[in-house]
């Protein structure tokens, strides 16, 4: 049985790995889950300095998902590759997949060059998506000239593959994959959280100091099963997939809707090890279904 | 060593109007010290996120948790109508617990923050004395309290019982002196609980409260402002989650 | 108390009425709610001629919501007319939206013109954003001029106020807005559905024959306050918030961001008096709250 | 008239590997008819739509209805844990019914398919007939039917009991003649029974399944095609929930 999928030339051992920003860099989590069996950690947005991210409330609960505004709380690069980089050192078998936010594309680059020659960093995901911050993010992932360029920037100066991280809050995901396509992309991961909002009826007001966040969980996950599919029939690079993912068999429909692999996010925080228990529900179903390859089943269903 | 699983419901009682007590049979019980909390996870689908709760007693004999909370919203309505023999999914022990110091300890709880000085007050090595507030005369916890440590004032804003006020009103009223104060409850309160200590140069700890998502440490929702550049997140934010609950007064902004 | 809100000189009895399509007629459903006591009973989408809709299966359910992929199956405007306005006539209290759906400009305005002379008709609701058709719906709620010209034309011949409703799968729904206003329209309604899809893991298939379908319920709820609130900050005209409305306390936090009247579409299926119970639990909360006029809570929340 | 209400759970039982038999206090059988259904609904915030489960007794002296259903997924899942006293929200009786006619009746259930003919063939005025079709020998309410019919055939797919392939193939082989057919079950096998029933020149009345949402006619969820254009829609549609679930098997396309 095989489990291997590949992206851009980087070979992950599993198509399961968690969301950014769910998991941190791993660390907190290493006391539930074996690091050295995820395809891959994805780390929580890392910026060129030390971002303090939004004023608290920073989370808030809705049916079947949250609504999140930490606003790209992070350490900054320098701290990032001597504290975590050198953490998941121990961890041979599973690919460091790094997330990079900016406000501009040059704090992206700086970031990007920063990162070039440090060896734990097997990919970048380029979040040009996030909704939590005023300038820089989402409104980059909103319009394709802006997409096609930043991922041109980016790939220009980038030693490790890029991933560019797609915002669902758009009318059509299919232009904004086409246009980091077009600039490049290696593979393009999607989705961010939709943006929402809460009020307090009894306190007359935002429950968020932030007052919108990014919705995320099991109630955003049709949307990106429909938008991963739309854009695996728009692009031919690769797809990563996530937004909900809570069970195995949402991974499988997300792999079966055209996503190579999947990431898990939001299911973390209620169950700390569903990264794996979400493999051994895909290693099930391919001994059931008689699956040989992960793979044959990647964008099967038209 | 920290533990998810389904706990077994062994009893639950209404303390107050609200208020239940709810005692579960957890391998968590192993690793808890007090101070900490657990996250205690709702039965339906549609609620995802933990609720956490302090930790009220720790009986290893037992095996036995004991957790004290108030009925606010969906969350612990549902754990209002556990039974005996349910099962309940939880995580923890979560957060730092309180340091054990000082020959002469006040521990000073208001409101739903009264349940984590009991485990405290108990472990304790000096004496201690508790300083409870309440609403009104619709006590709880306080025979517990009474049997745990050396003294016990108590403060009610409608004066029904003890003194009338809060609780350093009462601390004031009766000049409590100790090396050290834990204090758990509203953010006034621990803001005025901390200004006594500062005033009287008395060392204190504050457990803090903030909206959670992985409990853990992992996603920086849970963080409160540090007055220092931390060591974690370099931009004085700390995880109440992780770092804490439990803070030394004069290391956050209150 | 008051309860009343007017929106474009109608003025309904309280702010509480169904979403188009999940009520029919209120034939169903007034086995388990006095129609006479909503604010207005917004009927199923109707064209100039009946449409068949789509295959089955056109429902499935998602965490918190569902898919529906009904594709405007409707009778004609001439079988509405006779049947469902003539049902309708009965409730003299209880307002009456008519939903409008059509395929080109022409069409929309076939079925205005035909309901311009019927007086049980108090205002229209034009489905410029149905996701579930092929042509028309959606396309012309992505495209802002597409919004403002039919807006425009519709308004030239309906005789009564016209609300545009607005589909939520944009990148900016203030545009959108702006657009209908600028068009002439006399409020806008929102969220429609977002479009979503879910596989079937075991038959590896779409669930629903039309591949994808509108999400809706609870789910989508924080996405609707957010999407309302944008709104109401961004154009004048009074709006028709709805999405995921399932308790009082959903109406109410619509409202205070922005919403004069609020619509609950899913939460009648697994509640058929849903409507009546938001009705007095938000009787209760302006009594508790010492609320003398519901218009005070309007927009509050800024 | 249509309630919706929290039933009781009277009496829940395993009748077969996965398949369920549970015994509801319920105003709703005041109202039923055989062929009609109930909608259950989860307890579970996340799984919001009915379940829509046939009636399979109809007890108006005890106030109690009884459905049989086979776990498939969560929500029938959910209810296969309910047990004596606990309460699950249900609306009924939904859809029409099964006409009851003919002297000489064959009732035809599949699978799944048998419950609903029970009631149906307790309440038919003539003589009764029943064919049941299962998988295999795990058979289920086959006693009942002993009680309530003249004849019973059984068709097992591996042949352990009965007639070895389909009910069709038990009608034919047993010669069996009536004036009037009532069937349920997957649609290949409702799709046979028409075909004998066309063949024989038999009225038959089919049971028809479609995902629903409202379940009383509003949402236009549930069609199935009809062969003539339909007085309700003017589309060729006809609503599961609410013109059926039970067709004239020539009204529509099977
Ligand atoms: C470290 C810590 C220890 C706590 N210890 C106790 C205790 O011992 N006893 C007790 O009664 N309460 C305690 N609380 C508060 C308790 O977590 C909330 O009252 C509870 O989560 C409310 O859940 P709900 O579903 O009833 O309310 P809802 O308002 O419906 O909850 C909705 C969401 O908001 C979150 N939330 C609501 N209020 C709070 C709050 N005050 N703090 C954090 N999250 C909140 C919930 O966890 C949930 O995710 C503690 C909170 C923290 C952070
Ligand atoms: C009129 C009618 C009568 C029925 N009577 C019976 C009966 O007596 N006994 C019995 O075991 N089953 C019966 N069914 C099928 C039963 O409704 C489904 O098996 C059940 O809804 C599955 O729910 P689940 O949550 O376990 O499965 P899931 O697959 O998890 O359900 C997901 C969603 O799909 C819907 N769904 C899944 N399967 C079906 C289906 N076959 N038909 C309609 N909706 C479905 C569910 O209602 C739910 O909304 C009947 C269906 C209809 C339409
Ligand atoms: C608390 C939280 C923090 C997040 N931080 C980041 C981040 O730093 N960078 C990023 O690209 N995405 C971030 N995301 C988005 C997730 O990576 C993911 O795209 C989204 O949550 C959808 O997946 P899910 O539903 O499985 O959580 C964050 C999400 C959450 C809930
Ligand atoms: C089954 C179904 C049918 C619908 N049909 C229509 C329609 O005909 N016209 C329309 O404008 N909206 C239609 N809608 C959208 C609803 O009116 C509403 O905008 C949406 O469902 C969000 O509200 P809710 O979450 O409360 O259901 C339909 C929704 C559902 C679920
Ligand atoms: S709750 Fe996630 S860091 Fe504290
Ligand atoms: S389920 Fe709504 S019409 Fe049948």
């Amino acid at each position: 049985m095989n489990t291997k999928v590949n992206i851009a030339g980087v070979e992950f051992q599993n198509p399961i790995m968690e969301a950014s920003g769910t998991f941190g860099s791993g660390m907190e989590y290493s006391e539930f889950v074996d690091l050295n069996k995820l395809g891959a950690v994805v780390t929580k947005g890392v910026a060129n300095v030390p971002w303090p991210g939004n004023p608290t409330p920073r989370i808030t609960e809705v049916r079947s998902g949250m609504l999140n505004a930490i606003g790209l709380q992070n350490p900054g690069v320098e701290v990032f590759c001597e504290r975590d980089l050198k953490f998941l050192e121990q961890y041979k078998n599973t690919k460091v997949v790094v997330n990079v936010c900016g406000h501009s594309a040059e704090e992206y680059i700086e970031v990007v060059e920063r990162l070039a020659d440090e060896s734990r960093v097997d990919m970048l995901e380029i979040n040009i998506s996030c909704p939590n911050v005023k300038e820089g993010g989402i409104a980059f992932g909103q319009d394709p000239k802006a997409v096609e360029e930043i991922t041109r920037l980016v790939k220009t100066r980038a030693k490790q593959p890029i991933v560019m991280k797609l915002s669902p809050n758009v009318t059509d995901i299919k232009v904004m994959a086409k246009a980091a396509e077009a600039g490049g992309a290696d593979a393009i991961s999607l989705i961010n959280t939709l943006t929402g909002m809460k009020i307090d009826v009894e306190r007359q007001n935002f429950v968020l100091a932030n007052k919108t966040g990014g919705m995320s969980g099991p109630a955003v996950h049709p949307i990106a099963v429909r938008m991963v599919y739309e854009c695996a029939n728009a692009v031919s690079i690769p797809i990563i997939g996530m937004g909900g993912i809570t069970t195995w068999e949402d991974a499988v429909e997300m792999m079966l809707a055209g996503a190579t692999a999947v990431s898990v996010g939001t299911a973390n925080f209620f169950n700390p090890t569903a990264t794996l228990d979400i493999l051994s529900g895909i290693e099930d179903y391919m001994v059931r279904k008689n699956i040989e390859d992960i793979n044959s089943i990647i964008g099967i269903v038209k | 060593m920290k533990i998810k699983e389904k706990a077994v419901v062994l009893w639950q009682e209404k303390l107050a109007e609200g208020v239940y007590s709810l005692t579960l049979e957890t391998n968590i019980v192993d690793y808890a010290v007090p101070g900490q909390f657990i996250s205690i996870f709702s039965n339906d689908g549609s609620k995802l996120l933990p609720r956490p709760i302090s930790i009220c007693e720790i009986n290893k004999d037992y095996g036995t948790l004991r957790v004290v909370y108030r009925v606010v919203g969906a969350g612990t309505e549902e754990f209002s109508q556990l039974k005996m023999g349910d099962k309940v999914e939880v995580m923890g022990p979560l957060g730092n617990g309180f340091p054990l110091e000082g020959r002469n300890a006040i521990v000073v709880g208001g409101g739903i923050g009264v349940p984590p000085m009991l485990e405290l007050a108990k472990q304790l090595p000096g004496k201690v004395t508790a300083v409870m507030g309440y609403r009104n005369n619709d006590l709880f916890l306080t025979e517990e309290f009474e049997k745990a440590v050396a003294n016990l004032y108590i403060a009610t804003d409608d004066g029904s019982v003890g003194v009338r006020g809060t609780v350093v009103d009462a601390m004031r009223e009766n000049d409590l002196v100790a090396d050290v104060i834990y204090a758990c409850g509203p953010k006034p309160m621990l803001r005025a609980v901390a200004d006594f200590a500062l005033e009287n140069q008395i060392k204190c700890y504050v457990s803090m409260e903030e909206r959670m998502a992985c409990g853990v440490g992992a996603c920086l929702g849970c963080v409160c402002k540090s007055k220092e550049t931390d060591e974690h997140s370099h931009v004085n934010n700390k995880r109440v989650c992780k770092d804490g609950p439990v803070f030394l007064s004069t290391e956050v902004v209150l």
